[in-house]
């Protein structure tokens, strides 16, 4: 038990450091990588706290494209560079004592609420019990999250097809003036289209419209 | 019986204004437009007349009921005459088609508006008059704001903007905590049907707080000082018509109110604020007359007459008299009439001159005598001499405050004295005196129309001064019982 | 795991409270993060991100130490709902920054009043 | 037949003022002259019934007022006291009327001057016949309108118009007691009508109230109240001021309005009321000193006064003070006697002036007359009449009733009666002296009128001199002819009846022989001195004068009474007015009210949206500060 | 198993999303038919809800999570029929602005069935779903007019802050869930314990992120911006239709698991709802932009629908209800009307652009009036009985201060509502503006108007639908 206290300390106050440096480094490129490895960090607790699949796909889902896709636009808006300025600003640094305070006391506040946990044993819903279901963490989520959860799934599904048309309708744009190759124009060109026959009177020329 | 008639006065004029808004004609077609307005308003006055004659004045219980269901289990529709609304919805049938008679002198530019804004008016104020229940009352006495503001606001003077704002927002201002107080009513009794309330009486207890709520809002369309400053800012800037209607019968609907739910519903505590309504009304009279006495702009100086004719009027009622309350009733109807008449005055010479201040007039008298004559015969009735209109309430009132309370009634008899100086000396400076200002030279006696409005109203205003018994009749039962029932509710307590 | 969690229900010493902790400590820096931010609106984004990764250690910790796996489902439809978020904020970033040209916190306040 | 002595002067008006235009000036006239004068011819008749028949009525026209337990009728009450003022009102205002046709013949308002006076006539009527309080305040009122209308006839005299409403709205001070007076009797008897009310006196005697924390006997209330409403009308001191401004109006207005008949009727009034004033010896002693000192103050002033009119004003204060304080003394049927007798003579000073004004075209100042007795003979004589029986020479109208007043004084015989008898004496002296005073200089002496010459002056029409006749007939044989009726000792056929009430029948004894004589010596003896004074020998005044230079100006300034209301109330009262206005309800009313309220909600609407930063952290921050707050509420909690 | 037929209409919904989307990529220029056939499914959406859940008492589905009751079936086919109108009237809008897109229907109808969702939630996760679902939907919708920065500007701000309410809102998920052991609203309503600050805990930091999507002063700062920012079809989509499904949670959400709270809850929904009055009031005041002064004045009248949640009683919540669906009908006429102030293919929406708008636009600006003065609550209007019945719930429950600071509110409230009145009355006249409106703007002008002017001629029929909801 010792160990699990040794990991448990090491890995949260890793997540606290880098969830600090996430907000305070000056260059919001290594931001993005202390929030990676707060999600890492994080991850392991799941993992050690016996949340494995949770952990895993942690890892994969956010440290593997939502933190990438981070760097991606950190990368493409060339912002990374901008001066982080705590205490910049004459007039909007007044809040930042006040504010200071008021996390604070919404901190404080959690702890004391958190500290309240007591365990009730009548909370304990037997059906739902990891004991009795002698199955793997993974498997124990599958089971349920295709049976009890099946409509919320399908939700998310939903959630995920409205981030993809939002991400395209916002960002998507046609250009103009780029060359790209039409089969379907190139076979149903006519002549008609390209050629014409004038009748031309000698000695007095064309002239071409356009 | 069957036929609905009080219903029938109040939709007529909306009828009036939908025809007016469905059909509309080109734009020089306003003479049509006038017509229509006309004839409706008068057909509702020859209605309201027919009530009168078969109202029957020997019972205070409510006549012409009529009651529909309309919020299920909650409100009912409910309309009905005693011998205290009756009057006011004369008042209010015979005041607006003289006010549709004056308009082609005062309104030139959207008439048709301007009339469907009135005959909407009209219907809201019968329907003030004749509700008979705490909600509809409500829903009538607001909704006048709308056209009243509209009627300020567009066809107003050069401040009209500041003027009917002021007016809007005080006057709701006042009234929400009577709405407030009306819905407590109806949790605290379980109805707000005016009849059934009458009949099982209000806790003592929540009284007090009930009765200011609604004091609150009739004290600020009455106008009671400290709450009164509305009133000469719309009364300037609102066009002739439009005072008209506002002097004649929207201060009218706070004495209404009064005598209907402050003295009917709350006996107690109507008890125990009688001293507050006193003071306000005693300085009502006396500051406003003296206010009234240093105006230059001569609306404005009818207007703080106004202030204090109905700080009589809240005397009067509040006296619990016999004699003060049907006095008040009588100043009401008076002033009503004589403050219309005022305001249509001050519109003649207005249309003519474009100026309202006092001293841009003088020495008119031989100029235009006719207007001279009946303008006189208005501020002698104004400042309630007696063979006038004006005497008699303002007399019945002090005869009944008097009862009540020495002090109050001499001190409010001051107000008569300063009455006298005012409106005299506004005459004078108006009508009398040299013709200093050239151009006066070339005003024009009154019109055909002029003539017959401000007649229609010098024939009542002489006739009641003389013989008010009609008035009296009508209104005695109902003021009676209604002492009586005051009493006996405060016996009981 | 059973025998893992009566130990630790036993042992106390790393209890549910640590975790909790954590996530509040977490949750704080997110919500610091937010409004102390002056340098440009993905860190904004990524302190939301920390929110949630405080929402997901919470809804964890608690899964765990009641038996009952709906707070784990839970956390995995926030992770599938933030990576959505993560998408469409980025998106509204890029348009944004194609507008205006910056994405700093305090250039951002065309609409106000 | 009754009402038509009433109603005949209100359709005399109604088709003068109304259809003047229509039937022409003349016409006007006539139709106005010719119905006031059957009122008149009636009234008499109906005087003649009651003298010889005793005959009384109360003729009920119509309801008018009927609220609860107040019933007020439109009404006609016929007794002795109502039948002599019908006769005075009629009369004079019969001979006036015609006298008017004369007088006025270069106006060009003739028709509304003459529906004027004829409507005055018909509320004077309305006045002296009511049987009831309000009627009486009807009347009241009216007649105190009429006045106005006529003190305003020339309207575009800036002058005219503020005498007008200044007469008005003193009355209305005066009018304010007595409207306050009829709701003390309403109140304490439930009634307004006269016989109800006087029933009931005896039993409200000891009643007492408490007014304005004094406690006070109801009675000496009710009369004290009603005095005031006398003193407003009769002009006498506190409220004397409007009577001389009235002059302004037209010479026939003032001396039908403002000497013979409106200005007796708080005369009339304390007499009517004499079953009330009767239980209050207070408020009669009260109207004794007010009499006498008005009496007195009057002729002071009258003394140094220039204006014709204006003299003759304040004399007519000066005897209204003494019918006052022949009421005061309880000798009601005296003051009656003397108001009879002073409507002849002072209607016909005025008219006699009017006629002198006339000649001289509308000048009034004495000093610009003088020395015109030849070229006025009629006038002058008839003035001399008029000056004579006021300043109650032996056995003309004024020596009759003057005397009674200033013996019933005397006979009074407490402190105040024998000082009021006194004053009587003294003012009857200087009465005499102002009177001769205003003779000598308007027909004796040099001509002083610089603007017209002599020659152009001249004697007025027939239709002026014959009304002045009548009237100077009335002068010298009215006393001696009614003496009996009017203050004749009682017995059966006592004249009054009813109508007057005294607790104790008046003395009968008569006064020592000396004090008898002393009053008309000392007229006759003023009547050389004046003439020495003001023909013979100029500089003695003017020495006078000059030695009691602040005594002059304060008479001149008729002690500084205007002067004194203008500052007390005119000015107070502007003043008082424009800091309501603009002060209170300007500045704090609206400022802190509407006004302010509004201008507070804009300023807290700017900085709302000045909150509104636009900054995403700052939006984010409020929202954490709220929800903080909120946690911390629940914790605290 | 399940009685699938009463998520019909969900069903249908999703699966219409992703045929058109299907039929708006493959076939070109489809957007017309995209977005007639969406207008199409809104109808049949509607119908499906009143044909299978309209008589349903009370029926839960999936474990319990979602529920079918009366409120929901309501509320459903307020949402759809709101949705409808919405994109009834955007068509002529968004193609004048060029923005007209396959998309835009498409997203509008995914919010609309996240609305639908959260609506029938009955379990926590279920309707933090519902909420990313619509929510994710509005974050584009706002930003859709892409090219303007405005727009953008909106969106982002939109999505800031409501991804950080989202967070605070999934934090006290996590604190009821672990406190009660379950996530659905039932099972958390038999485990309560009033002692455990945590669940009050979890239902403030719930509370913050339902008031941030009905913009509840202090969460209301985004609201003015987004509302300015957003294309005007898009910010009427806001005013209307994500609120009346937030307001469902609201209630389902404080009336099922904590009802026994009540006295803790209590002052903060109190405190929210005067908050809000009196912000909206006074902040409206300086506006001189109309879809702004929308915004505060939205902010206000949610202030009065809190005040009739905050009873605590069945006639508080029907009152909120029925608040809430006037003044939907009032927010569509008001948007209607600016819809119109077109010139020559631009859109005005400053309130100096009204100015004198009587004299060119006799009806328009009679409905304005009406509208406006409906609003301000004066009357026999629809707005009048609106506040009518929630200030008699709030009387009943004699919270008279609320009734109280309530009202006089509305006073101030009135004052910015006459000012604009007072611009199209009384000011000077401008140029004209177009009058070839679409048939179905003038249709939904018209509907609303007339339903505004005549509600006071039957209004017991709404109180008759509405009072069949009891969820105490």
């Amino acid at each position: 038990m010792i160990a699990h206290s040794i990991f448990f300390y090491t890995f949260s106050i890793i997540a606290i450091v880098s969830a600090i440096m996430v907000t305070a480094s000056k260059n919001t490129v290594h931001s993005v990588f202390f929030l990676i490895l707060d999600f890492i960090s994080i991850s392991c607790l799941f993992i050690m706290i016996g949340a494995e699949f949770l952990g895993m796909i942690m890892l994969i889902v956010y440290v593997g494209a939502v933190a990438v896709l981070f760097l991606f636009v950190v990368m493409m808006l060339n912002v990374a560079q901008q001066k982080n300025q705590w205490f910049a600003s004459e007039d909007s640094s007044k809040h930042i004592p006040v504010g200071l305070i008021i996390s604070t006391l919404i901190f404080v506040e959690l702890i004391i609420v958190v500290g309240g946990w007591k365990y009730k044993p009548d909370l304990f819903d037997i059906n739902n019990s990891i004991e009795t279901a002698k199955v793997s963490n993974t498997h124990a989520l599958g089971q349920v999250l295709y049976t009890d959860y099946i409509h919320v799934f399908q939700i998310s599904g939903m959630i995920l097809l409205v981030a993809m048309i939002g991400a395209i309708v916002l960002t998507f744009r046609k250009r103009a003036g780029v060359k790209t190759q039409s089969y379907i124009k190139q076979i149903s060109r006519e002549r008609s289209d390209g050629v014409s026959i004038l009748n031309v009177e000698s000695n007095k020329g064309v002239k071409i419209d356009d | 019986m069957n036929f609905p008639i009080l219903s029938s006065l109040i939709l007529l004029p909306i009828v009036g204004a939908l025809f007016l808004f469905f059909t509309k004609g080109k734009d020089g077609d306003n003479l049509t437009a006038k017509y229509v307005a006309l004839f409706t308003t008068i057909v509702n006055f020859l209605i309201s007349i027919y009530l009168w004659i078969s109202f029957d004045p020997s019972t205070s219980a409510f006549q012409f009921v009529e009651e529909r269901i309309w919020i299920k289990d909650f409100i009912n529709y409910k309309v009905g005459v005693d011998g205290i609304s009756i009057l006011f919805i004369l008042l209010t049938t015979f005041i607006t088609p003289l006010c549709i008679v004056s308009v082609n002198n005062t309104v030139k530019n959207r008439l048709r508006d301007f009339l469907i804004a009135i005959l909407i008016m009209e219907s809201f104020m019968i329907g003030v008059f004749c509700a008979l229940d705490l909600v509809v009352f409500y829903l009538f006495f607001e909704a006048g704001l709308i056209p009243m503001f509209l009627i300020i606001g567009i066809w107003g003077g050069p401040k009209r903007v500041y003027s009917a704002f002021k007016f809007f927002l005080y006057t709701l201002l006042g009234s929400v905590l009577m709405l407030v107080a009306i819905i407590s009513i109806y949790w605290i009794s379980g109805t707000t049907d005016v009849m059934k309330l009458y009949e099982l009486g209000i806790d003592a207890k929540y009284q007090n707080l009930l009765w200011l709520a609604f004091f609150s809002s009739f004290a600020v369309k009455t106008p009671m000082w400290p709450v009164h400053t509305w009133l000469p800012d719309a009364h300037v800037e609102a066009p002739t018509a439009g005072s008209v209607l506002l002097a004649a019968i929207l201060l009218k609907m706070a004495g209404y109110g009064f005598i209907r739910f402050s003295l009917g519903l709350f006996p107690v505590a109507s008890e125990v604020f009688t001293p507050l309504v006193y003071t306000l009304s005693v300085i009502a009279i006396i500051f406003t007359s003296l206010i009234a006495l240093m105006q230059e702009d001569m609306k404005k100086l009818i207007a703080y007459s106004s202030v204090a004719h109905m700080g009589f009027v809240t005397l009067g009622i509040f006296t619990l008299q016999q004699q003060g309350i049907e006095g008040s009733i009588i100043q009401m109807l008076s002033h009503g009439l004589v403050s219309a008449a005022l305001f249509l005055c001050v519109g003649v010479v207005y249309d003519r001159m474009h100026s309202r201040l006092i001293k841009s007039y003088g020495g008119i008298v031989t100029i235009i005598p006719k207007y001279s004559i009946l303008f006189m015969l208005f501020t002698l009735a104004a400042l309630g001499l007696p063979g006038t209109f004006g005497f008699i309430g303002e007399f019945l009132i002090l005869m009944g405050a008097f009862k009540d309370n020495f002090l109050v009634a001499v001190i409010a008899s001051f107000g008569v004295i300063l009455g006298a100086a005012y409106m005299l000396w506004l005459y004078k400076r108006v009508v009398f005196g040299k013709l200093v200002n050239e151009d006066l030279k070339q005003m024009v006696d009154l019109n055909r129309s002029e003539y017959l409005i401000l007649t229609c109203l010098a024939v009542p205003t002489l006739f009641f001064g003389f013989y008010p018994e009609p008035l009296f009749n009508t209104i005695e039962v109902s003021v009676s019982d209604l002492i009586n029932m005051h009493n006996l509710n405060i016996a009981i307590k | 795991m059973s025998s893992l969690i009566k130990e630790l229900r036993l042992m106390t010493e790393i209890g549910l409270g640590h975790y909790l902790t954590l996530g509040a400590i977490i949750f704080s820096i997110g919500i610091i993060g937010i409004f102390l931010n002056r340098k440009n609106i993905i860190v904004i984004l990524m302190s939301i991100e920390l929110i949630l990764l405080a929402v997901n250690i919470n809804l964890v910790s608690f899964s765990i130490f009641l038996g009952d796996l709906t707070g784990q489902v839970f956390t995995l439809f926030i992770l599938t709902v933030a990576a959505a978020e993560a998408a469409i904020g980025l998106a509204i970033i890029v348009v944004y920054y194609r507008n205006s040209g910056t994405i700093r916190v305090e250039h951002i306040d065309k609409l106000k009043g | 037949m009754e009402l038509s002595i009433i109603f005949l002067p209100l359709i005399a008006s109604i088709i003068s003022g109304f259809f003047g235009k229509f039937i022409g000036d003349r016409n006007s006239e006539i139709v106005t002259s010719v119905l006031v004068s059957i009122s008149a011819l009636l009234s008499i008749f109906v005087l003649y019934q009651v003298i010889a028949n005793q005959y009384e009525e109360n003729i009920v026209i119509a309801t008018w007022i009927n609220s609860g337990s107040l019933n007020v009728n439109w009404s006609m009450l016929i007794d002795p006291l109502s039948a002599v003022m019908l006769v005075v009102v009629t009369s004079i205002s019969s001979l006036v009327h015609i006298y008017s046709i004369g007088y006025m013949s270069h106006d060009p308002h003739k028709p509304r001057f003459m529906a004027y006076l004829s409507l005055f006539t018909f509320a004077m009527l309305m006045l002296v016949t009511s049987d009831n309080f309000v009627q009486l305040f009807f009347g009241w009122e009216g007649v105190g309108l009429c006045s106005y209308f006529l003190i305003g006839f020339w309207f575009k005299k800036e002058s005219a118009n503020a005498a007008a409403i200044k007469a008005f709205v003193v009355n209305r001070v005066g009018d304010f007691g007595f409207a306050l007076g009829i709701f003390l009797i309403f109140y304490l008897f439930g009634t307004v009508n006269y016989s109800e009310v006087f029933q009931q006196i005896p039993t409200v005697i000891d009643k007492k109230l408490l007014f304005l924390g004094f406690e006070i006997k109801s009675i000496d209330l009710i009369c004290l109240l009603l005095f005031v409403g006398a003193m407003g009308k009769s002009a006498q001191i506190l409220l004397h001021t409007w009577l001389p401004d009235a002059m302004e109006g037209p010479t026939p207005v003032s001396a039908l309005i403002h000497a013979a008949t409106m200005v007796t009727a708080g005369v009339f009034l304390v007499v009517r009321c004499s079953p009330i004033y009767e239980y209050s010896p207070l408020i009669l002693n009260l109207i004794t000193i007010v009499g006498m000192t008005t009496a007195f103050f009057a002729a002071t002033v009258a003394l140094v006064q220039t204006d014709i009119k204006k003299i003759i004003a304040y004399s007519t204060c000066s005897q209204l003070g003494y019918m006052f304080f022949a009421a005061g003394v309880g000798a009601y049927n005296v003051a009656m006697f003397h108001l009879f007798t002073h409507a002849f003579f002072k209607a016909l000073l005025f008219l006699g002036s009017g006629s002198v004004i006339h000649a001289f075209k509308d000048e009034q100042d004495i000093n610009k007359m003088g020395g015109v007795w030849k070229k006025l003979p009629y006038t002058y004589a008839l003035m001399i009449i008029g000056t004579l029986a006021l300043t109650g020479f032996p056995f003309l109208s004024g020596f009759y009733s003057k005397d009674a007043i200033i013996e019933f004084a005397y006979l009074k015989g407490n402190t105040t009666g024998y000082y009021a008898a006194g004053i009587g004496i003294l003012t009857a002296l200087l009465t005499s002296i102002y009177s001769w005073r205003l003779i000598f200089k308007t027909f004796h002496g040099e001509y002083n009128n610089k603007e017209i010459k002599i020659e152009e002056t001249h004697e007025s029409p027939i239709v002026m001199l014959v009304p002045l006749f009548i009237l100077s007939i009335g002068s010298i044989f009215a006393g001696i002819l009614f003496k009996g009726l009017f203050i004749g000792s009682g017995g059966e056929n006592y004249f009054w009846a009813d109508s007057i009430m005294f607790l104790e029948p008046l003395s009968t004894d008569h006064p020592p022989t000396w004090f008898l004589l002393l009053t008309p010596c000392l007229v006759i003896i003023s009547i050389p001195i004046a003439y020495y004074l003001f023909v013979k020998n100029k500089e003695i005044p003017s020495g006078i004068v000059s030695l009691n230079k602040p005594l002059y100006k304060f008479l001149v300034n008729k002690w500084y009474f205007d002067e004194l209301y203008e500052v007390l109330f005119i000015k107070s009262s502007k003043l008082l007015g424009l800091f309501l206005w603009k002060f209170f309800d300007g500045t704090i009313i609206d400022g802190f009210g509407p006004d302010g309220i509004s201008s507070f909600i804009k300023k807290c609407s700017i900085k709302a949206n000045k909150f509104q930063s636009g900054f995403i952290y700052q939006y984010a921050f409020v929202m954490l500060v709220g929800f903080s707050a909120f946690l911390t509420f629940l914790i605290v909690r | 198993m399940y009685n699938l037929n009463l998520v019909l209409p969900e069903i249908f919904v999703s699966l219409s999303i992703m045929f058109l989307l299907i039929l708006g990529v493959f076939k070109k220029n489809s957007s017309q038919l995209t977005f007639n056939l969406s207008l199409l499914t809104f109808l049949i959406a509607t119908i499906f809800t009143i044909n299978e859940t309209f008589s349903v008492e009370r029926i839960t589905l999936f474990n319990e999570s979602v529920v079918i009751d009366h409120m929901a079936s309501l509320m459903k086919i307020i949402t759809l029929i709101g949705g409808f109108l919405v994109l009834v009237i955007s068509s002529s809008y968004l193609k004048t602005l060029k923005i007209f897109k396959i998309e835009y229907p498409i997203l509008i109808l995914s919010s609309v069935l996240g609305m639908m969702i959260m609506i029938s939630s009955n379990d926590l996760m279920v309707f933090y779903m519902g909420l990313e679902l619509q929510s994710l939907a509005l974050y584009v919708l706002a930003t859709f007019n892409r090219d303007q920065l405005k727009s953008s500007e909106a969106g982002l701000k939109y999505f800031v802050l409501s991804a950080l309410s989202s967070g605070l809102l999934l934090y006290g998920c996590s604190l009821i869930y672990g406190f009660s052991g379950s996530t659905n609203f039932d099972v958390i309503a038999n485990q309560l314990d009033s002692n455990e600050y945590a669940l009050t805990f979890g239902i403030v930091f719930i509370l913050v992120g339902l008031a941030f999507k009905i913009s509840a002063v202090p969460f209301h700062m985004w609201a003015p911006d987004v509302y300015e920012g957003s294309p005007t079809t898009v910010t009427l989509f806001f005013t209307m239709v994500p609120k009346i499904a937030a307001l469902t949670v609201f209630i389902r959400f404080l009336y099922i698991p904590f009802l026994n709270l009540l006295d803790q809850w209590q002052m903060i929904i109190v405190f929210l709802s005067i908050a809000s009055m009196i912000f909206g009031a006074i902040a409206a005041i300086g506006q001189t932009n109309i879809k702004r002064l929308i915004a505060y004045s939205s902010i206000g009248h949610i202030g009065y629908t809190l005040a009739g949640l905050a009873t605590g009683s069945n006639d508080g919540i029907q009152s909120s209800i029925i608040y809430i669906s006037i003044y939907v009908i009032m927010n569509l006429a008001l948007f209607s009307c600016l819809l119109m102030l077109k010139r020559k293919d631009q859109y005005y929406e400053s309130l100096d652009d009204l100015s004198g708008l009587s004299k060119n636009h006799p009806l328009l600006s009679l409905s304005l009036l009406i509208i406006l003065f409906s609003l301000a609550g004066i009357p026999p209007l629809a707005g009048f009985f609106a506040k009518f019945y929630v200030f008699k719930a709030v009387i009943e429950q004699s919270m008279y201060f609320l009734a109280i600071v309530g009202l006089l509110s509305t006073v101030i409230a009135a004052f910015y509502y006459l000012r604009i009145i007072k611009i199209i009355y009384f000011d000077k006249e401008k140029e004209k503006y177009d009058t070839d409106h679409s048939m179905w703007l003038k249709f939904s002008l018209t509907i609303s108007t007339v339903l505004i002017l005549l509600y006071f001629i039957f209004p017991s029929q709404i109180i008759e639908l509405v009072s069949r909801i009891n969820i105490i």
